[in-house]
């Protein structure tokens, strides 16, 4: 394989690698969301090179671009805090940090020991993932999770305006009132 | 075929008819609610005559059976099959006869959410009706959980103080036993490919090895249900929060469905268990004998002393059964009907005074003969009728157990029956202590100077039952005579096995 | 370019997305580190897909992107309204659901 | 009188009262007293038409027979059924229930009309009548049985009546509870003695097959060869029942309290006819005491031990009807001595004697309570100063306020002494020629059992006369007594008929004629003819005649001045007359060694065990279960890092399960 694709495809990943690193690290939010954004724009590229480009593009726009904007936005609204570095819960980190850890060298063991080798991905055709392609799928296989999706989309409009709006004067909640004592005998 | 139906099906779910029927009544119609609740139960108490009607009491065997498919799950048919035989046919026209009588002694006894309370009623007569008749044991486990909801809320909702802590305990007490019960019914089932009663019991050599652990975990729902001694705590409790009505059925009919269980289930599925339990289960009832006797003695609340008696009763019943002769077990079916009817009045009279001077404490009584004559001469019956005076029904079916027990060849010992007795005196204690403390000696309390003798209303409530009390005592033999065939087969059945088991 | 690298680039991605959640308590950082999760299992879909040359992947990666996108509306909304009862965004803070 | 077509009234014995009680349930309040009274007293007078009729009828057919009515239980191999029995026994024993029951119904109108307005509820009369009229149903059915177990329906009804009519006033004696107590005192020690009779009735049905008098006791010489233990165990049992109904030792305690009822009942139930059912079964049921000896021995000492026992106290009572109750007591020890030796015939012709001069003393006792009543009220309303402090304590019950009342109700004394002196056993009245009779055996047989007996009818006699000096001789030692008056005829008539039969009773087992042994001898097992033995005879009514007159020289020369005076004997026998005056303790005895270990028993079941142990056990899993969950709620600490922290964990151990699967 030629080298300077080896190259791009070297720096793309460690790209990814290294803005998701900084994404957790960083004591900011705000720094952490553009992390973000350079990781989501990597990824992205890296659709482009596995011939996705619809994917791609609907990676940049809606994830690096209004989804992030949401996140700025509400880093602005709550300011950005800085919580103290300490951490409260007791071995929270370690065990976390040796969790991750194993789990990551028990899948890379079960695909050494589990899978059939995987070869190397073939050449893609100009027209496969076309966006015209996917449109086809989408409208005919996928219609009803579409749809469901849509309802989804909906649903969390709705839930986040309720949630953020504000509340007026506490209203009594129509609950149970407490029952009198009924006659017995 | 009673207008195109099947009678045990009309008897089912004519009451769940008063309830839809109640369902769409407003709330404040507390008159129209309460008269259909009484002219349903009325007419389920009519459907199961006309079921009476066409029973033949000559033959042993079940009758009038429905049975049409219902569920399939894995394979094995969940058949909805009901029918009735001379061990479960008093016990239905007792619930029949009960309910209504039941449902008059609420009628200004509870004037808060009558709604709900008659609808609850009527579901709980559904539920207990199809206990009885019920032969598929998914169906019956079905029942027999479906009473535990109305009652629970009958307790929890028109109960006394601590209604919550006596309903909880009641129904977590109950689940407890059944869930067992529901184990060994999957077992069983699973085991023989049908849940239908008379298949097992053609089955029932596939459960030969496991049939002590299978009559253990049904034994205990039953018990439990009973309830016998030391499963019994539940039932002061539930008896005391209660409100009348459901005190009635709780004593009149939920404590059978126990009883029922073993004579239904335990004894013909797992003949040898059962043999081998029985002196077991003997020393048990007879402790249940003795000791609810003696606690009931001790109690200052009425309604708790009458609870404790009825462990003591059904102790009776329990010996009955486990005698395994043929007096003792119909005399225990016969005495389950007579606890019902004894017991059921004595909450009435209760009920009827606690609705006057709202409390159950006996020192809040005395002299009560003096002020209201009608109820002290009711009660008087009642309660001796409750002591098994002979004459009265109580006498009937004590003597027949006593009788059955002292000759039994399982129990082998008359001392059983011997010491059972014994629980007569004290029968005759702790009941005559009890009329003393509220009926006898002077007027102590002012307030109950002023207290007004019964009305129409509540002497019919009582009445029907005082003429059974006065008819099952003086001439039983119709009684028996629905009983005997079938406790004669199963006692055949028993004996054919116990003969199998020395061999 | 061989399969692995792209499953282990993933497979790196998801561990400090996992890393993220359990470590950080600033709930915007905790939505970032799940939607870098959501991130490599997107990865390994279109990565599938192209090795398989079937689309079902991809379009795969379309609901789970408007799915976070749901889930991050949702999300923020409800950090909002609970900053505005609590005035703090400390995920620790937020434990009033103990036994 | 051909007894085939008498037979089939033999149910109406039972019947007549049961109608008299459902027309006066019915009608009885809108009748009145008169109404009430005549309805109850013509059931029970029927009711001794038709035992009348039925002993005309076994007059020509003295085997007697059976009459089935209806069949009552059948299961299985068991079967019992509503059978009466008429034969020569139960017929006796008919007529005297029938027969004194109906003077005592006749009696009661009057005596209860004065008695109600006495206690202060006149709508109570109508009760008294229907409990009166239950009394003679469930009687009937006890002597009418031809199995046991009707015998045994009879034997608690009668309990029953007892036990309604001791605590008919429930709300008086002391401390307003003491007559429901000794009502319920004497069902509950009754039912003792029934618990005995419910072991005998079942040990004959598995021994016998059958509950019926006629099978079990043809059968009685052939199981009593094989199993001797069995019939010992069934006579003794049985005698258990026939303590606690005829109140024998040790069991007797019910009785006395059971004065509490009102005097019309303690003459009809707890003197003439309940008390004696014991003595009718052992009667009945010869054929199972014939064949243990031992048994017989029992029962014989058991009978001669209460005899004596009972007369002893006796002597120590104030209340003149507690001095009758104990004086039953005594005497039906004299008919169980006779039944226990078999001398059944004695028992019986004592049993019939006793019913008529006890019923009479009771009647004459409670027509000497009602003057005294009388006298008291009218010394009230007459604003007597003296007394005042005394009203509400005022007791016309005892002897201590009596005196004097000879002149007073002089009729009311001459039946009195009748009676007395029959109970005395004076010849020629009727008590002297039972009463020889018995000894008369006790002495051919049982010398030791003589000797007691004859023991016991020298205290008789000398009781007698401390009651007769007591009440009727000396000057009234209260306003009330001074006051007192005659009762009415409808009183009056009752006690001179009774006083007739107590005077000619003997006639019936005249030495000579033995009438009733021979009208007896057709139903009762093992009958031996009587001997009447001239040195008994004499002894004995020398024996009486010495009591009588030492009762005199010590209360009747010199009688007691006023109520407080304490009894002559109290000084001179000391520690032992304040034994006999609380009748040797037993009551304290049975109390602390019975009743009250029962109660502490209850007590602990109740608190400790029941809601402490058992109880607590059922709480306890609850508890245990919220303990655990209280414990294990820690791990839900509310952290979200920490739960995903535990679903990373998850994930951790599911992917080492798929790698090392």
């Amino acid at each position: 394989m030629d080298i300077g694709v080896l190259l791009v495809y070297g720096i793309l990943g460690l790209t990814v690698i290294v803005s998701a690193i900084g994404l957790i690290v960083s004591r900011n939010a705000l720094y952490s969301a553009l992390f973000l954004v350079v990781n989501f724009i990597a990824v992205g590229l890296l659709y482009l090179a596995l011939g996705a480009p619809f994917i791609a593009f609907a990676q940049v726009t809606v994830y690096a671009g209004s989804i992030m904007v949401l996140f700025i936005f509400v880093i602005m609204l709550l300011g950005a805090e800085n919580l103290p570095l300490t951490e409260p819960l007791r071995g929270q980190r370690a065990l976390g940090i040796l969790l991750v850890l194993i789990f990551l060298a028990e899948i890379v063991l079960y695909y050494l020991l589990r899978t059939t080798p995987l070869q190397a991905i073939p050449i893609i055709p100009q027209t496969f993932a076309s966006p015209a392609e996917i449109g086809m799928i989408l409208f005919n296989r996928y219609l009803l999770p579409f749809e469901v999706t849509a309802f989804i989309l909906l649903a969390a409009t709705v839930g986040a305006i309720l949630l953020s709006k504000h509340e007026g004067p506490t209203r009594p909640k129509p609950g149970i009132q407490k029952p009198e004592t009924p006659v017995e005998g | 075929m009673i207008f195109g139906l099947h009678p045990l099906l009309l008897v089912t779910f004519l009451p769940l008819v008063g309830f839809l029927i109640i369902l769409f009544l407003k709330a404040e119609q507390k008159n129209a609610i309460r008269w259909t609740a009484l002219l349903t139960s009325l007419a389920t108490f009519g459907a199961s005559l006309a079921m009476l009607a066409q029973f033949d009491p000559a033959r042993g065997d079940l009758q009038l059976v429905y049975r049409t498919s219902w569920l399939r799950v894995g394979g094995i048919s969940i058949d909805f099959y009901l029918g009735v035989d001379g061990l479960s046919i008093l016990l239905v026209l007792l619930t029949t006869f009960l309910t209504p009588i039941a449902i008059l002694s609420t009628w200004s006894a509870v004037e808060e959410r009558v709604k709900g309370f008659m609808a609850f009623f009527l579901l709980l007569e559904t539920g207990m009706l199809g206990v009885f008749l019920a032969l598929d044991l998914v169906l019956f486990y079905i029942f027999w959980e479906f009473t535990l909801v109305p009652m629970y809320f009958l307790i929890g909702v028109w109960g006394g103080e601590r209604r919550v802590y006596a309903a909880v305990k009641f129904f977590l007490f109950t689940m407890f036993g059944s869930l067992l019960m529901l184990l060994a019914i999957l077992v069983m089932g699973l085991q023989a490919g049908s849940f239908a009663w008379n298949d097992l019991l053609a089955q029932r050599q596939l459960f030969a090895q496991t049939q002590l652990w299978l009559f253990l975990a049904f034994a205990l729902a039953f018990a439990i249900k009973v309830p016998m001694f030391p499963l019994h705590t539940w039932l002061p409790d539930a008896h005391v929060e209660a409100p009348t009505a459901g005190s009635v059925i709780l004593a009149g009919v939920l404590l059978k469905m126990g009883g029922y269980g073993f004579l239904r289930f335990n004894l013909p599925f797992f003949p040898e268990a059962s043999l081998q339990a029985a002196p077991y289960m003997a020393v048990l009832a007879v402790i249940g004998i003795l000791y609810g006797a003696a606690v009931s003695l001790m109690q200052k609340d009425v309604k708790k002393l009458v609870a404790y008696s009825s462990v003591s009763h059904l102790g009776f019943v329990m010996l009955g059964i486990f005698a395994f002769t043929q007096q003792g077990l119909a005399g225990g079916v016969l005495q389950m009907i007579n606890h019902g009817l004894s017991t059921g009045a004595l909450f009435l009279i209760v009920g009827m005074l606690y609705e006057r001077r709202h409390t159950r404490e006996m020192s809040a009584y005395g002299g009560i003969w003096k002020v209201m004559p009608i109820l002290g001469a009711l009660t008087l019956i009642v309660m001796l009728s409750s002591a098994g005076l002979p004459g009265l029904n109580g006498f009937v079916g004590e003597f027949t157990i006593l009788l059955g027990a002292f000759g039994s060849q399982v129990l082998n010992s008359p001392y059983f029956a011997g010491a059972a007795t014994i629980g007569v005196i004290l029968a005759a204690v702790y009941l005559l202590v009890m009329f003393e403390r509220v009926f006898l000696g002077p007027v102590r309390v002012e307030a109950n100077l002023s207290l007004k003798d019964l009305n129409a209303r509540e002497v019919i409530t009582l009445l029907p039952v005082l003429v059974l009390i006065f008819w099952i005592g003086l001439y039983p033999a119709p009684f028996f005579d629905l009983i005997n065939p079938s406790v004669e087969r199963l006692v055949a059945l028993v004996q054919s096995m116990a003969v199998l088991a020395i061999h | 370019m061989p399969m692995s690298y792209y499953l282990i680039l993933s497979a790196a991605m998801f561990a400090i997305g996992v890393l993220g959640v359990i470590l950080r308590r600033n709930p915007l950082v905790v939505f970032m580190s799940l939607e870098l999760m959501f991130n490599a299992a997107n990865l390994v879909f279109v990565a599938f897909s192209a090795y398989h040359q079937i689309l079902d992947g991809d379009l795969f990666v379309f609901f789970v992107m408007t799915t976070a996108a749901a889930e991050v509306a949702v999300g923020l909304a409800l950090m909002v309204a609970i900053f505005r009862a609590k005035h703090t965004i400390d995920l620790d803070e937020m434990s009033m659901l103990k036994g | 009188m051909n007894f085939e077509t008498v037979l089939p009234l033999a149910p109406w014995v039972v019947f007549f009262p049961v109608l008299g009680i459902i027309l006066n349930l019915l009608f009885g309040k809108r009748l009145g007293e008169k109404g009430i009274g005549v309805i109850a007293s013509l059931a029970a007078g029927l009711s001794f038409g038709v035992a009348a009729l039925l002993a005309l009828g076994l007059t020509g057919h003295p085997e007697g027979g059976t009459y089935h009515l209806l069949r009552w239980l059948a299961i299985g191999d068991f079967t019992a059924d509503w059978n009466f029995r008429v034969d020569t026994l139960s017929v006796t024993m008919m007529l005297v229930v029938a027969g004194v029951g109906t003077l005592i119904h006749i009696y009661s109108i009057g005596y209860m009309h004065a008695d109600v307005r006495h206690e202060g509820d006149p709508a109570r009369f109508r009760r008294f009548f229907v409990f009166l009229n239950l009394f003679v149903a469930a009687m009937m059915i006890l002597v009418s049985a031809d199995n046991f177990l009707m015998l045994f329906v009879g034997w608690e009804g009668v309990g029953l009546c007892s036990y309604l009519l001791i605590g008919f006033w429930f709300e008086k004696g002391a401390g307003g509870i003491a007559n429901a107590q000794a009502a319920k005192k004497a069902f509950v020690v009754n039912r003792i003695g029934d618990f005995g009779l419910l072991i005998a009735i079942f040990l004959i049905f598995y021994n016998f097959g059958s509950l019926d008098f006629e099978t079990v006791f043809a059968q009685a010489p052939q199981v009593a060869a094989v199993l001797p233990g069995v019939i010992l165990a069934i006579t003794l049992f049985m005698l258990l029942g026939v303590t606690g109904k005829s109140a024998q030792l040790p069991l007797y305690v019910w009785l006395p309290d059971a004065m509490a009822g009102p005097t019309p009942v303690s003459a009809l139930i707890h003197a003439a006819t309940m008390v004696t059912a014991g003595v009718y079964l052992v009667a009945r049921s010869q054929a199972l005491y014939q064949q243990i000896a031992l048994a017989q021995d029992v029962v014989m000492w058991v009978g001669a031990a209460t005899a004596l026992f009972a007369a002893t106290i006796a002597l120590g009572q104030y209340d003149i009807k507690k001095v009758l109750a104990y004086s039953t007591i005594s005497q039906l020890g004299f008919m169980v001595t006779a039944v226990g030796m078999g001398a059944a015939v004695a028992g019986m012709f004592h049993l019939v004697t006793h019913a008529f001069f006890k019923a009479l003393l009771f009647l004459g006792a409670g027509s000497v309570i009602l003057g005294l009543e009388h006298g008291h009220e009218h010394a009230a309303a007459h604003g007597s100063h003296t007394e005042e402090g005394h009203h509400a304590a005022f007791d016309p019950q005892d002897m201590r306020n009596m005196g004097g009342l000879r002149g007073k109700m002089p009729l009311t004394f001459w039946v009195y002494l009748i009676g007395a002196l029959a109970l005395a056993g004076i010849a020629p009245l009727s008590g002297f020629f039972s009463k020889d009779e018995i000894l008369a055996d006790a002495s051919l047989h049982h010398p030791a059992v003589y000797v007691v007996l004859t023991a016991a009818a020298f205290l008789t006699a000398f009781y007698v006369a401390r009651q007769l000096a007591m009440v009727f001789f000396g000057k009234p030692r209260s306003e009330a007594a001074a006051g007192a008056v005659e009762s009415p005829p409808v009183v009056t008539v009752p006690l001179v008929i009774l006083a007739v039969l107590a005077a000619v009773g003997g006639l019936l087992n005249f030495p000579t004629t033995h009438w009733l042994e021979k009208w007896l001898e057709h139903s009762l097992y093992g009958v031996q003819p009587a001997k009447f033995i001239l040195s008994v005879a004499l002894i004995s009514l020398a024996v009486a005649l010495a009591g009588l007159l030492v009762g005199w020289l010590i209360y009747g020369r010199k009688p007691l001045a006023d109520a407080r005076q304490p009894d002559p004997l109290a000084r001179p026998l000391n520690g032992l007359f304040l034994a006999l005056e609380n009748k040797w303790w037993v009551d304290e005895l049975y109390q602390a060694l019975v009743v009250r270990p029962y109660l502490r028993l209850a007590q602990f079941l109740a608190q400790p065990v029941d809601q402490g142990v058992i109880d607590g056990l059922v709480n306890g899993v609850g508890n245990l279960m919220r303990a655990t969950a209280q414990s294990w709620r820690r791990i839900q600490n509310g952290y979200v890092r920490s739960y995903a922290l535990t679903i990373l964990l998850g994930v951790v151990l599911v992917i080492t399960y798929l790698v090392l699967r």
